[in-house]
């Protein structure tokens, strides 16, 4: 009895859902999307005001020994162990700066809130945040800037007015093209594919999807998307859900997406296991040495990635070139070490570069 | 006599929290300054909010694992109702404080109209309330709340942050019902012997919905005040959060088998937490250190009463 | 085992040579926190008698008990065991030296088969040493025939069993361990007449095969008509051990109490007034059917029968724990829709129940928490409960029931057992009832606490009260009734007043109705 | 009831002991079956062999903790940091696997690092009556802590492909599906006929009565902890071993999983009775039941609150059946 509701209610949920999917992928979010164009000129880069916030009042800190927190969205994965190495490698390199990393075990809101309130109290001169929720730790943020102390985010942004400037790893939309460009490119304008993702709500990754949907839709709109599935920041779980994948569309399957540095590598795993690799292209968003296996292996030709490391030795920069008073509004570049400049869009932010496609020929060179 | 019993693990839990207290804030002169120990209160608000319900729901031999759920649910009901469904935020807030509460009651049927153990009830809703706030939301987040609204989660009303005079309020109204009322009395009768509570003429079944619902009641709260806090709704808010608080009221003395326990000491539980997450960071350790530090006192603290129980016979 | 007991002849005799003893126990003592509760006991067991235990609840009894079962350990003294000096460490070692216990609170696993909690910790093994569950129940079948207890499953939970049954398959384990000496720990204290008479039956047949057994009761009945030794204990010291054939039932309530007791129910005070409380066809499911009768003010209405005839369920039924299904009950003439323990107490019923442990007390609160606990609105001030009215209250509890305690914070697992039926009596007359419902008022209590709960029951009577009494004591229904109601199935089976209500006619109607039953 | 059922010549038939005994697992495994079947028949790939494969070797590594969780909540007891014990028991092997010690040091190591610290949680429990819940929730945080502080969140890679137990195919069938069937049937037996496996009952469904009854409940209780610290190392073992890294962190809300997986299979929260066969075929069910739902096209958005409705379903069903026995 109670079974046979259950199932009712299952296969009702069912029949919803797939309607409600007409919109756009499942795992996407509702904010605008700009899907650059298909033959990958340039969009115009309208010149924005500088729209960062401002620290009240904050001590002369220009070529001072700074001590600065850095507080990602969560410890322990590998992604952010690099962008803390670094940050750390930055630091050591700069010489007056005291950098050190902590942040909570899950990429949970209400903890990053508590740590950056805490090293608010503790006194420190600089924090660099990875935010996983843009609206959600703008108030602490805001404190922040209050005490005097400089705000720089990185590979996640919070609401502009919250920080100072937010160095960005590459844009929602050049990502979305890379990737999907890259499994076009594999499996073909008609091939069916699946996205393994975190969970749904978490900003940046709901962003990309939302993003590539987009680009899709404009430039390969005969690729079909088969369904998003969560796996949260977990290895086994990945696995299992794009093992499932796999079991479910049999050859209707041609690609899988992975949206995390977790996900992408379990796919590869999940297709290397099931003994489908060349029948199944894996592109995703991964750290190259969690990939090296399944690229040398030929079972994944292409993972789209910043250099994480890089990322956290650009934010690091910046936020000395802030502290030192080098950095103001309405600056149009920004030098960062060995870098070298940096480019400033959408008025507070600062451009990494475009995402680096590692593969078979150039992943060796990359130990992070 | 009986209360020199209930109040033993408590007296050395308050001769800890002050040595901790002395101790961390020679470890950082940042620690006991106003400003840091009122924030610290701001953010405890939401934990102690629902431990205070945790506490009567332990009294009473239950658990209720579904609390951080039930926040998040409610937290996305609001927006919901707000945004999607066009209702003035008051009105939305009410209304999601409202369902919040049912949630809780819903524990509350199923424990009591089926027999299900607490854990096992309440394990199930877990899953089943933050499954409801994923579907409502479709995982958007509902942002752009009027300014008045955080209020609740980032104002002060005479240099004291508005949830901490919430908190303050419950606290008091919590331990006045559990330690001097019939119903408080009841609540410890069915944690100690809930047949014998029954044929007592206690309504057991129905304290205990006042008591499953109350926990949805404040975890609703806890939800609003998040919200307002954090200025934003997202379905995984208050994930963890029944770690948290059961943690917290474990501390405090409460024994997890029912029928002993008392609000003072969950709030000196929740300060202990609190001071050594607060103070540990001050004093440069890590979080992961403060996690292994928090576990070791849990047991540490529990262990030195059963000690001291043992001493005393009985 | 089996090979020592050659000299023992059935009849228990004195013959037994010291060196041959089951056991023995010399100059025994035992204190716990400073406090002596055994001191200097002697006393033995000779192969195949019945040898009585006696005392007042708190002389020590259990104390010794738990040291032959090895559960404690003397702090002075030996125990001896065929003549040899032994330490028990624990249960194990006194199982080992042929000593069983069959425990009052019956210490089995509910959910464990009935075959399983006989040879739990004993179990036969195959030749690969694993557990042979076809041998195991085969022995288990075995044994529960040979104790006359055909119809027991052996595949059964035991949680769904009797507490008669349960007996029978803790002495069936003590016998599974070729136990030479069985310590039975107030055996009848939870049975109904019949499973008496099938206990006493069994325990005659164990004798025969050379058990020894320590019995343990406060029923003289059974002590006369079982035992040939007896061993009273007081305040912890050893009175006397004698031949019963050389006591009476005066000389050894004496020798417990140290005084000498009136032993007489108390007669009828006063004429019985309106019907307080009338049942008309009332039923709870099918474990109650059609029950009507009525009760007056200053009347004690006792309800006989057998455990599972309908009477515990009818009194839960009136009391509200499981309203009925059909029927009514009338309270001073007027149909009450009585849906809860609340409503019932709220019109002045009281049920002092039958489970004391479980459903009387709250064993680990004060006196004065329990004493509150049914009446707590009228201890409020405000909306607050007043704890010095609490606390008065329970004084007055303490001084007019007479319990013996340090005072009202003292915990009620600590008071023995007749003083904490004093505190289930003394919560419920403070919410001044009008209908008092006795459920085994008795059960368990030593000689002189029962005299005193009679006593108070006739006074409560005397001054107007409508009492139903329920007990498994037949002696009890008939001393202290002023009419009698016999059920059986779940019905009234017959009805008695005081002239016709004698052992006889009460006895037979209630294994009649157990006939019923089962057809 | 003084009246019990008519006199049968030994007891009850094979059968309606089976019936009596296995009624929780019998409807598991007949929701498996169900699923199987109604799933087959919406879209037959679910039935194809590589996804039984799957289903039967994702959620292995759960089973084999649940066997280790049913006995702990059997004997009365709990334990919610057995997740993060297995994080950190697959950090301990990958490690000893890439710093070069031979494959047998780093599957045997882990594992009886594994029983030590869970025979000692059981003896804190045992011997201070300090609650298991307590205990292991203090457990959780110290466990979870040191293995970040300890590794710092890095990953481990580029383990020899011998260390790799759970990927192994012997027959052209997961080696973790052995482990799972293979420790099922050997704790089954050990718990239904050794005097240790009975003590675990004993202890659990009457405490005092295993003591008259010559048990040492506090020893019976600290090897009860040991043998889940086993289960739970190979579970680490596995869980380690099933893909090319280890995340070397705590793997999110694994206890609540492997804490639902023994209730469902029949395992009562109150102790002294239930089976390590429910417990696996749980698990079971539970990946049964994540592969359904990707399978059917339930909208992942609402696929948690399904996998709630399920569970609450069971428990219901489960409290019906057991009144309709009483």
């Amino acid at each position: 009895m109670m079974k046979k509701l259950t199932i009712a209610a299952l296969l009702g949920l069912g029949l919803v859902s797939s309607q409600a999917l007409a919109a756009g992928w499942t795992g996407g979010d509702d904010q605008a999307t700009n899907p650059l164009a298909c033959d990958g000129t340039p969009a115009a880069a309208a010149a924005m005001p500088y729209d960062g916030g401002a620290p009240t009042s904050p001590p002369d800190r220009k070529g001072k020994k700074i001590t600065v927190v850095d507080v990602p969205k969560l410890i322990g994965i590998g992604y952010f162990n690099a962008t803390s190495k670094g940050i750390a490698d930055a630091a050591a390199e700069l010489g007056n700066v005291d950098a050190k990393t902590d942040g909570p075990t899950k990429a949970n809101i209400d903890e990053q809130i508590t740590f950056l309130d805490n090293y608010i109290t503790s006194g420190v001169d600089g924090i660099l945040f990875a935010a996983n929720d843009p609206v959600a730790i703008a108030p602490v943020l805001k404190k922040a800037l209050e005490k005097g102390i400089n705000v720089v985010g990185y590979d996640a942004n919070s609401t502009p007015d919250a920080r100072q400037w937010f160095v960005n790893q590459a844009q929602f939309n050049g990502i979305a093209k890379a990737l999907v460009d890259s499994l076009a490119a594999e499996i073909g304008e008609e091939g069916g594919f699946a996205i393994v993702t975190s969970t749904f709500t978490t900003p940046n990754q709901a962003r990309w999807i939302a993003e590539m949907s987009a680009y899709a839709e404009k430039c390969h709109p005969k690729m079909k998307w088969l369904e998003t599935v969560e796996a949260q920041e977990d290895n086994n779980l990945s696995f299992n859900q794009a093992t499932t994948l796999i079991n479910k569309y049999g050859d209707d399957l041609k690609g899988i997406f992975g949206m995390t540095s977790v996900a992408t590598p379990a796919s590869a795993e999940a297709v290397t296991q099931a003994g489908k690799c060349g029948n199944i292209a894996v592109v995703g968003l991964a750290t190259p040495n969690a990939m090296k296996p399944y690229v040398e292996k030929g079972c994944v030709k292409s993972v789209v990635l910043w250099n994480p490391v890089d990322l956290g030795y650009a934010a690091m920069h910046v936020l000395r070139a802030v502290a030192d008073g080098t950095l103001q509004g309405g600056a149009t570049s920004v030098k960062a070490g060995k870098l070298g400049e940096l480019q400033v869009i959408n008025g507070s932010e600062i451009l990494l570069g475009a995402p680096y496609v590692f593969n078979k020929d150039n992943i060796g060179q990359f130990d992070f | 006599m009986t209360l020199s019993r209930l109040l033993r693990h408590e007296t050395i839990l308050a001769v800890l929290t002050v040595i901790a207290l002395i101790v961390l804030a020679s470890l950082s002169d940042k620690f006991f300054t106003t400003e840091n120990l009122l924030n610290q209160g701001r953010l405890m608000s939401e934990v102690g909010l629902v431990a205070l319900a945790m506490t009567f729901v332990i009294v009473t031999g239950g658990i209720d694992l579904s609390v951080g759920s039930i926040l998040g649910l409610t937290a996305i009901l609001l927006g919901v109702f707000w945004k999607n469904l066009g209702l003035p935020l008051p009105a939305a807030i009410a209304l999601a404080m409202l369902c919040g509460t049912f949630a809780g009651w819903v524990n509350g049927y199923i424990i009591t109209r089926f027999n299900v153990p607490a854990l096992i009830a309440t394990l199930a809703t877990l899953a089943l309330y933050r499954g409801l706030a994923e579907g409502i939301s479709q995982a958007r987040s509902v942002r752009g709340y009027p300014e008045w609204f955080f209020f609740f989660g980032q104002g002060e009303v005479l240099g004291v942050p508005f949830q901490l005079w919430l908190l303050g309020i419950a606290t008091v109204i919590a331990a006045v019902v559990l330690g001097l009322t019939p119903f408080g009395r009841a609540t410890y009768a069915i944690g100690a012997n809930e047949t014998a509570a029954r044929f007592s003429g206690i309504r057991v079944n129905a304290t205990k919905l006042w008591i499953y619902s109350a926990a949805g009641f404040l975890s609703a709260l806890a939800a609003v005040v998040f919200v307002s806090r954090v200025t934003t709704t997202r379905s995984d808010m208050g994930t963890g959060l029944e770690l948290d608080v059961i943690t917290g009221v474990v501390l405090g003395g409460t024994s997890i088998f029912g029928g002993r326990g008392t609000i003072i000491g969950t709030v000196l539980g929740l300060i202990l937490i609190q001071a050594l997450k607060n103070g540990l960071a001050l004093s440069g350790v890590k979080g992961d250190g403060t996690i292994v530090v928090i576990g070791l006192v849990l047991i540490g603290a529990i262990l030195v009463g059963a000690l001291f129980d043992k001493n005393r016979g009985g | 085992m089996g090979s020592g007991t050659q000299n023992s002849d059935s009849a228990g005799g004195d013959g037994a040579t010291s060196g041959f003893l089951p056991i023995e126990l010399r100059a025994v003592s035992k204190s716990f926190a400073g406090i002596k509760v055994v001191s200097n006991v002697s006393f033995d067991i000779r192969p195949g008698e019945v040898h009585a235990l006696m005392g007042e609840n708190g002389a020590g009894k259990s104390t010794m008990i738990k040291i032959m079962a090895g559960l404690h350990q003397a702090d002075e003294g030996d125990i001896l065991v065929n003549g040899k000096v032994v330490k028990f460490a624990s249960p194990k070692d006194a199982h080992a030296a042929g000593i069983a216990t069959v425990h009052q609170e019956l210490l089995l696993f509910p959910e464990l088969t009935v075959a399983e909690n006989i040879f739990l910790g004993q179990t036969p093994k195959t030749a690969m040493g694993l557990i042979d569950w076809q041998a195991m129940r085969v022995r288990a079948r075995d044994l529960l025939n040979s104790l006359d207890s055909h119809d027991l499953d052996i595949d059964q939970k035991v949680a769904s069993l009797s507490v008669g049954n349960r007996q029978r398959i803790e002495i069936a384990r003590a016998l599974a361990q070729d136990a030479r000496v069985l310590i039975m720990d107030e055996p009848t204290a939870a049975l109904a007449e019949a499973d008496v008479q099938r206990l006493m039956a069994i325990v005659r047949n164990l004798c025969a095969r050379g058990v020894a057994i320590v019995y343990v009761s406060h029923r003289m009945p059974e002590i006369f008509a079982l035992a040939n030794r007896v061993t009273v204990l007081r305040d912890g010291q050893h009175v006397a051990t004698k031949p019963v054939s050389e006591v009476d039932e005066a000389k050894l309530v004496s020798m417990m109490v140290g005084r000498s007791i009136d032993r007489l129910y108390p007669p009828k005070q006063g004429e019985n007034g309106n019907v307080a409380l009338e049942l008309r066809k009332v039923s709870f499911g099918k474990v109650v059917r059609d029950i009507s009768f009525s009760l007056r003010y200053g009347e004690i209405l006792g309800l006989a029968g057998l455990v599972g005839s309908g009477r515990t369920e009818t009194a839960l039924t009136i009391f509200g724990i499981t309203p009925p299904t059909s029927g009514d009950i009338l309270v001073d003439g007027k149909p009450q829709v009585i849906s809860s323990p609340e409503a019932a107490r709220d019109l002045g019923i009281a049920y002092v129940p039958e489970d004391r442990g479980q459903q009387g007390l709250i064993k680990a609160q004060s006196i004065e928490d329990n004493i509150a606990l049914a009446n707590l609105r009228r201890l409020m001030r405000g909306i607050f409960v007043d704890a010095a009215r609490v606390t008065e209250e329970a004084r007055k509890a303490i001084t007019r029931f007479g319990i013996r305690a340090r005072g009202p914070e003292q915990l009620v697992r600590q008071l023995s057992g007749g003083n904490q039926q004093k505190v289930v009596l003394g919560k419920w007359l403070a919410t001044n009832p009008r209908i008092l419902i006795m459920d085994e008022p008795t059960r368990g209590i030593d000689v002189g606490a029962k005299a005193e709960i009679h006593q108070l029951m006739r006074k409560l009577a005397g001054e107007g009260m409508a009492i139903l009494m329920i007990s498994s004591e037949l002696p009890e229904v008939l001393g202290m009734s002023d009419r009698v109601l016999v059920m059986g199935g779940g019905r009234v089976v017959a009805e008695f007043d005081k002239a016709h209500a004698t052992a006889e006619a009460v006895g037979a109607e209630m294994t009649r109705s157990d006939a019923r039953d089962a057809a | 009831m003084t009246v019990e059922a008519s006199p049968a010549p030994l007891g009850r038939s094979a059968f309606q002991r089976f019936i009596g005994g296995y009624g929780q697992e019998i409807v598991v495994f007949l929701s498996i079956v169900f699923l199987f079947i109604v799933v087959g028949a919406i879209n037959p790939r679910f039935l194809s062999d590589t996804n039984i494969n799957s289903i039967f070797a994702g959620n292995a590594y759960i089973a084999v903790a649940a066997i280790g969780m049913s006995m702990i909540i059997i004997a009365g007891h709990i334990d919610v940091s057995v997740g993060a014990l297995i994080g950190v028991i697959a950090t301990i092997a990958g490690t000893l696997a890439v710093s070069g010690y031979p494959v047998w040091v780093a599957w045997t190591v882990p594992v009886l690092f594994s029983i030590v610290v869970n025979g000692l949680v059981g003896a804190l429990v045992a011997y201070t009556r300090i609650p298991s819940i307590v205990v292991t929730l203090g457990m959780l945080s110290i466990l979870k802590g040191g293995l970040i502080s300890a590794t710092a969140g890095a990953w481990i890679s580029d383990m020899p492909p011998e260390f790799m137990i759970a990927q192994m195919r012997p027959f052209g069938i997961p080696s973790a599906v052995y482990f799972m069937v293979i420790l099922t049937i050997i704790a089954s037996l050990f718990i239904r006929y050794t005097d240790f496996g009975r003590s675990i009952y004993a202890v659990g469904g009457n405490m005092e009565a295993a003591r008259a009854a010559g048990i040492n409940p506090e020893r019976t209780v600290v090897g009860v902890f040991a043998l889940h610290g086993f289960f739970a190392g190979i579970a680490g073992i596995l869980f380690a071993t099933q893909l090319q890294v280890i995340q070397s962190t705590v793997p999110p809300n694994l206890e609540l999983t492997v804490i639902t997986a023994s209730v469902i299979g029949g395992v009562s929260i109150l102790g002294g009775t239930g089976t390590v066969i429910g417990s696996t075929l749980a698990a079971i069910l539970f990946a049964c039941i994540g592969s359904a739902l990707i399978f059917l096209n339930v909208s992942a958005y609402w696929l948690r609150a399904v996998l709630g409705l399920m569970i609450l379903a069971t428990v219901l069903a489960d409290m019906a059946r057991r009144r309709r026995a009483k």
